[in-house]
């Protein structure tokens, strides 16, 4: 597809790039670092999609091509052991959180090296490790848990802070307004990131809010906010590094409307009728990707193409270990329900 | 004169009809309009009825199930859909503390004739979260009415019969049965709550079900056949209130029942089925009753896990095989 | 008590008192009927309380004594056939649409002459006749479901104006954020007051929210909004009725903020330790019912007298009623619980 | 050495022990702190641990809930107290969807050890809003653990395992209970969770209880010793995982079983005891087994209706006699 060509070159070599010396660049190095990112999240959804199609892949797949600064920005403002907590659109957050593509596309392909084991799926994108404290199905489910992973921060004095992640469809349940006025009430050190991709399914925000700057729902809760575009990734980062730095520094939370826009439809399922051709193709103009991409001119093509094949070498590598790993057997059932004996 | 129709199309005719029929009738919930309904239910209605009855809703199932709720207690008559009954679990405490209740708290001055309907139980490998059977929560409740039809016919019917009952009535659907096809009578069709039907006769075993779930009990009912075990199939189509008449008259003559349904075991339709049927027909019963439900653990997304939780027909096949070998569950 | 004492002549004479001549004061004797309703309300509340403390009355009861103000003024704003919903501390509010002392006692003796015949009680005071739907139980419950008679009223465009009253305690919880929320995105003909008493139980304002204004929620819904105090019945009238209009002539919402105090705990089992002598004294020195009896000096005492010896005979007269009536019988129970016949 | 403790003070002094032995456990909920607790259970905790570990929630159930599992899946050990367990309907999807979920859905990943507690079903005349058996729907769910302690020993000793366990765990208290006197051991004093109690043995009938039931079973066993008619009271103490040993080697002996509880009869915890023990025990049972629960109606106000709603000692000895008198329920 046209908006990912750039992304993804039609030729996946070469698959051993020679070495290129580097620049002394080190903010196009940062760059190149997030476009890379950017680039893996791109290429994983846009392998997910296939194996999707060829049956693979099951259940719901919501992917989060065109978002992938949102995510990918608002990360590089962490620190690695900081939490992060998102919806079931979460593939992108979890590769950016530092999840390995392996176990991102293993548990697509429902296999026991996923990692949830093949019991989450796509939508249950979970990582302890990395402390991408996962992907929830239920809408505006997931924000008071947020709001709790924070509490837990502040209880220990760790000096985490919490990144939630939600649509602008949630901004309208009441999990919602529970889950970011307890924060506000009680100084919780988090950011609650809206991903305003401009559709909640096929329902555009005037026809599900009232007022179409999320981010004023900050007011009724005497909570920061701010509220971008996220084009640039680096502008995201710097963005989110505010509302960071006043979560971990003062202990207050803050509301961050970012806005973006899904290329594909919201789901696998659905045609995106909703929309048009001419709105689709405006905002693929603005591709992140494509703009990180066109920024690292000075980075050099070579190294550039560098990055583009390790990043085609390693979604390989991942689509083969997720193919020939082995599914989950009925036993792991019991023991993943209840720690200890089995309650019934 | 019957047509074929899909289930989703049988639900539609029966929304069509009563909206034709009663304009204090409307749809409301997500997806429901622009989007022609996240399954398709509702498909061109919003161009039929317009937007002042097809409403679509922002994600707020408290908010839009309570709205359903006070315009019904003004005496409106609101069809709300869930996108599936899984969201319901958000909207739990309007179903339970209003809904149910309105009619009771107010001596009687108040009714609430509302219908909440949506996919119920499990899809395909949509996971925990998403595959829920929520009837095992409602039908626990007084004040509401709970129903789970299987085929097209019974879908419209019941459906017709549910938007003209006075009380809150929950209608239990599955995405896995929209695209069933099935002959649905030509003209007015109106099935009464309350009633179950022999799906298939039968003599040495009752097995019980509901929605998709009725489909699995005649394919165990077909493969038992075939070594001789005459199975009779009961699809239960009402599940609150629950036909016990038609279940003690299957028992009396069988001596032996499976209930089968989606739905973990501790509790639930099936428990309750199972009490009632060993105290009302006690000394009929050649065996314990005996259940195939969906194993007792959160729903895996692997595709072979889910469907070993997920009742199938040898399941039920084996149940029944070890029942008539006097099985005792032991 | 004190604070009672204007409005409660120790000795309920005179029962059948001498006529006395009309003044020709509207506005007088518009105050005079609104003073009538608030005594009304205080005295069936200390009887209220008097009937619990002697075992007549169970469950739990929650006094409308300190707020009368509120309700009367706020439904002093309406028509006849608009509708009225609130929460568990309902007394005042039923009585202010025009439930009778008889039907209202009767429910607290649990009788079956009680509104919703003895089977509701405190919490639950409904009056189907004079569009008085109800008081509930459950915190936020019933915000949606005042929304959704809003919106019947704009389905059938029958004119008429929801107005929707809770405790500043509920706009924390998510059926406030949606109720409101779905009012605003639709443009409902509603008015939400907000009885901001200062405390939910013993938590004060400051314990439970991040802003302490209840109105600037508004702001977070794009929503008109007010705010004022509760000491005088005909300001509350005054700013509930242009809230009233706006529902009326452009159907749109509005938050107002009534801030008044209950004089008694949170309910009979609450000693209200959580504040103090002063601040109790304080308030009731701010009295409502007493305030307007003094701006009827102009009134003339002896026709004060008059409707105080009215309302003394009403209550009399629905105590004696109440406690004649009979109790209902198990028969009730099953008709009330389904129309048509049972389902089990 | 025993001391004699009331019910409240025996979950008070199981909260101080775990508050104080591991500084992980911190209790939330509404007026659990200044307040010192709707119904004092936690009175006197704010002063002794501070606003740090006993805080004062709004009201915003699916908020503090959330809040407690989030806190738990990163390692916290939150109690979060309802203030009552009607008011956890609006918290349900937490719950249900969180809770009970999150350890199976992260692959084993995530664990979830918090204590959701308060009381339970009908408290004296607060109407059908406020007089939820709510066990009969969380019972349901595999992932969660729900115990209903009758006696203060129990309370403390469960109340103390529930902190301790890795799982969520749901304690079903009674506001008719919190008053209630009994004997608790000194020292470290722990209930393991799953176990049921012989409260009385006896030899004609197995009568199956818990929570204030109990009582209410132990009334009526004592007004049947009276006719001569010896009932074995179990006090199940813990309802998932329910204690099928217990109740099997009873009903093997007694050959009759009553189950007694609040809450409505439609499915629940007592007809999930019917079904187990109907299939475990078929052959030892010499008549169906019975429940006697609330009545199936929304709890009325008034003080005789809901007398006669909740199961009394009466209706339990009536059920029995005429069980022996072979009363097969029809
Ligand atoms: C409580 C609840 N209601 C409905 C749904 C069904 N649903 C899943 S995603 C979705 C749209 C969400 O849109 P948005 O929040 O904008 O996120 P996006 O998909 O755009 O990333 C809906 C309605 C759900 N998962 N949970
Ligand atoms: C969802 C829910 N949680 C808790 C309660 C218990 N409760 C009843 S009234 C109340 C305080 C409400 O205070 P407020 O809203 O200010 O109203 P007020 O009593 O002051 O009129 C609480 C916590 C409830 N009824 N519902
Ligand atoms: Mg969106
Ligand atoms: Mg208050």
């Amino acid at each position: 597809m046209p908006d990912d060509s750039v992304a993804s070159p039609s030729s996946p070599e070469p698959t051993k790039p020679t070495p290129v010396a580097a620049t002394p660049h080190p903010e196009l190095d940062h760059l190149a670092h997030l476009y890379r990112k950017m680039a893996l999240i791109r290429r994983v959804e846009e392998e997910s999609a296939r194996a999707y199609a060829e049956g693979k892949v099951g259940g719901f797949l919501h992917l989060y091509i065109g978002q992938e600064a949102v995510g990918v920005g608002a990360i590089a403002a962490l620190r690695p052991d900081d939490y992060v907590i998102t919806t079931y659109r979460d593939h992108g957050i979890a590769l950016a959180k530092g999840m390995s593509a392996r176990s991102l596309l293993a548990e697509l392909f429902g296999k026991v090296t996923g990692c949830s084991k093949g019991l989450g799926g796509s939508m249950h994108m979970f990582d302890k490790e990395h402390h991408m404290l996962g992907g929830y199905g239920i809408v505006g489910g997931h924000i008071p848990l947020a709001a709790g992973v924070a509490f837990a921060s502040k209880y220990r004095d760790d000096g985490r802070v919490t990144v939630c992640f939600f649509g602008e469809g949630a901004v309208g349940i009441g999990g919602f307004h529970e889950g970011v006025g307890l924060a506000a009430l009680w100084k919780l050190p988090i950011v609650f990131v809206c991903e305003n991709n401009e559709y909640a399914m096929g329902t555009p925000l005037s026809r599900s809010m009232s007022l179409e700057d999320v981010s004023l729902k900050a007011l009724g809760y005497g909570m920061d906010r701010d509220r971008f575009f996220a084009d640039d990734v680096l502008e995201v980062e710097r963005r989110v590094a505010e509302a960071v730095k006043r979560a971990r520094e003062q202990s207050t939370p803050t509301l961050v409307e970012v806005r973006t826009y899904r290329f594909r439809g919201h789901s696998m399922s659905d045609p995106a009728k909703y929309r048009t051709q001419a709105e689709l193709e405006e905002h693929k103009r603005r591709d992140p990707l494509a703009r990180a991409r066109t920024a690292l001119a000075g980075f050099g093509e070579a190294r550039l193409a560098e990055i583009d094949g390790e990043v085609e070498a390693e979604v390989a590598d991942a689509l083969r270990f997720a193919a020939d790993s082995e599914e989950p057997t009925l036993e792991v059932l019991e023991r993943t329900t209840y720690k200890g004996d089995f309650a019934y | 004169m019957t047509r074929t129709l899909r289930f989703r199309e049988a639900l539609r005719e029966a929304m069509v009809e009563e909206m034709d029929r009663d304009d204090r009738v409307f749809l409301m919930g997500e997806e429901v309009g622009h989007y022609q309904g996240a399954y398709k239910v509702s498909e061109g209605l919003l161009d039929r009825f317009g937007a002042k009855r097809v409403i679509d809703t922002p994600i707020a199932e408290t908010g839009f199930a309570g709205v359903g709720i006070g315009a019904a207690m003004v005496g409106l008559r609101p069809i709300v859909e869930f996108m599936t009954w899984n969201f319901s679990a958000v909207a739990f405490d309007q179903i339970l503390n209003n809904a149910a209740k309105l009619r009771q708290m107010s001596g009687g001055q108040l009714e609430c004739p509302i219908v909440f309907r949506g996919p119920n139980a499990s899809a395909r490998q949509v996971g925990s979260q998403h595959s829920h059977a929520m009837e095992h929560f409602y039908a626990h409740v007084p004040g509401l009415k709970v129903i789970a039809p299987a085929f097209p016919a019974d879908a419209k019917g019941l459906l017709k019969a549910a938007v003209r009952d006075d009380n809150p009535v929950l209608v239990m659907e599955s995405e896995t049965l929209y695209g069933v096809k099935g002959e649905v009578p030509d003209g007015e069709h109106l099935v009464a709550i309350g009633s179950a039907r022999v799906a298939r006769p039968g003599t040495d075993v009752t097995l019980a079900a509901y929605s998709r779930m009725t489909y699995v009990a005649l394919e165990a009912a077909e493969a038992l056949a075939k070594e001789g075990i005459s199975a009779e199939v009961i699809d239960l189509r009402s599940l609150r209130p629950l036909d016990e008449a038609t279940l003690l008259v299957s028992v009396t003559r069988t001596h032996r029942l499976v209930v089968v349904h989606e739905g973990w075991p501790y509790g639930g339709v099936g428990a309750e089925i199972a009490d009632r049927v060993q105290r009302m027909a006690f000394d009929a019963l050649d065996a314990p009753i005996l259940r195939v439900g969906t194993l007792d653990v959160p729903m895996p997304y692997s595709a072979a896990l889910e469907q070993a939780c997920i009742p199938q027909p040898d399941r039920v096949a084996d149940t029944v095989r070890r029942m008539l070998a006097r099985g005792s569950g032991r």
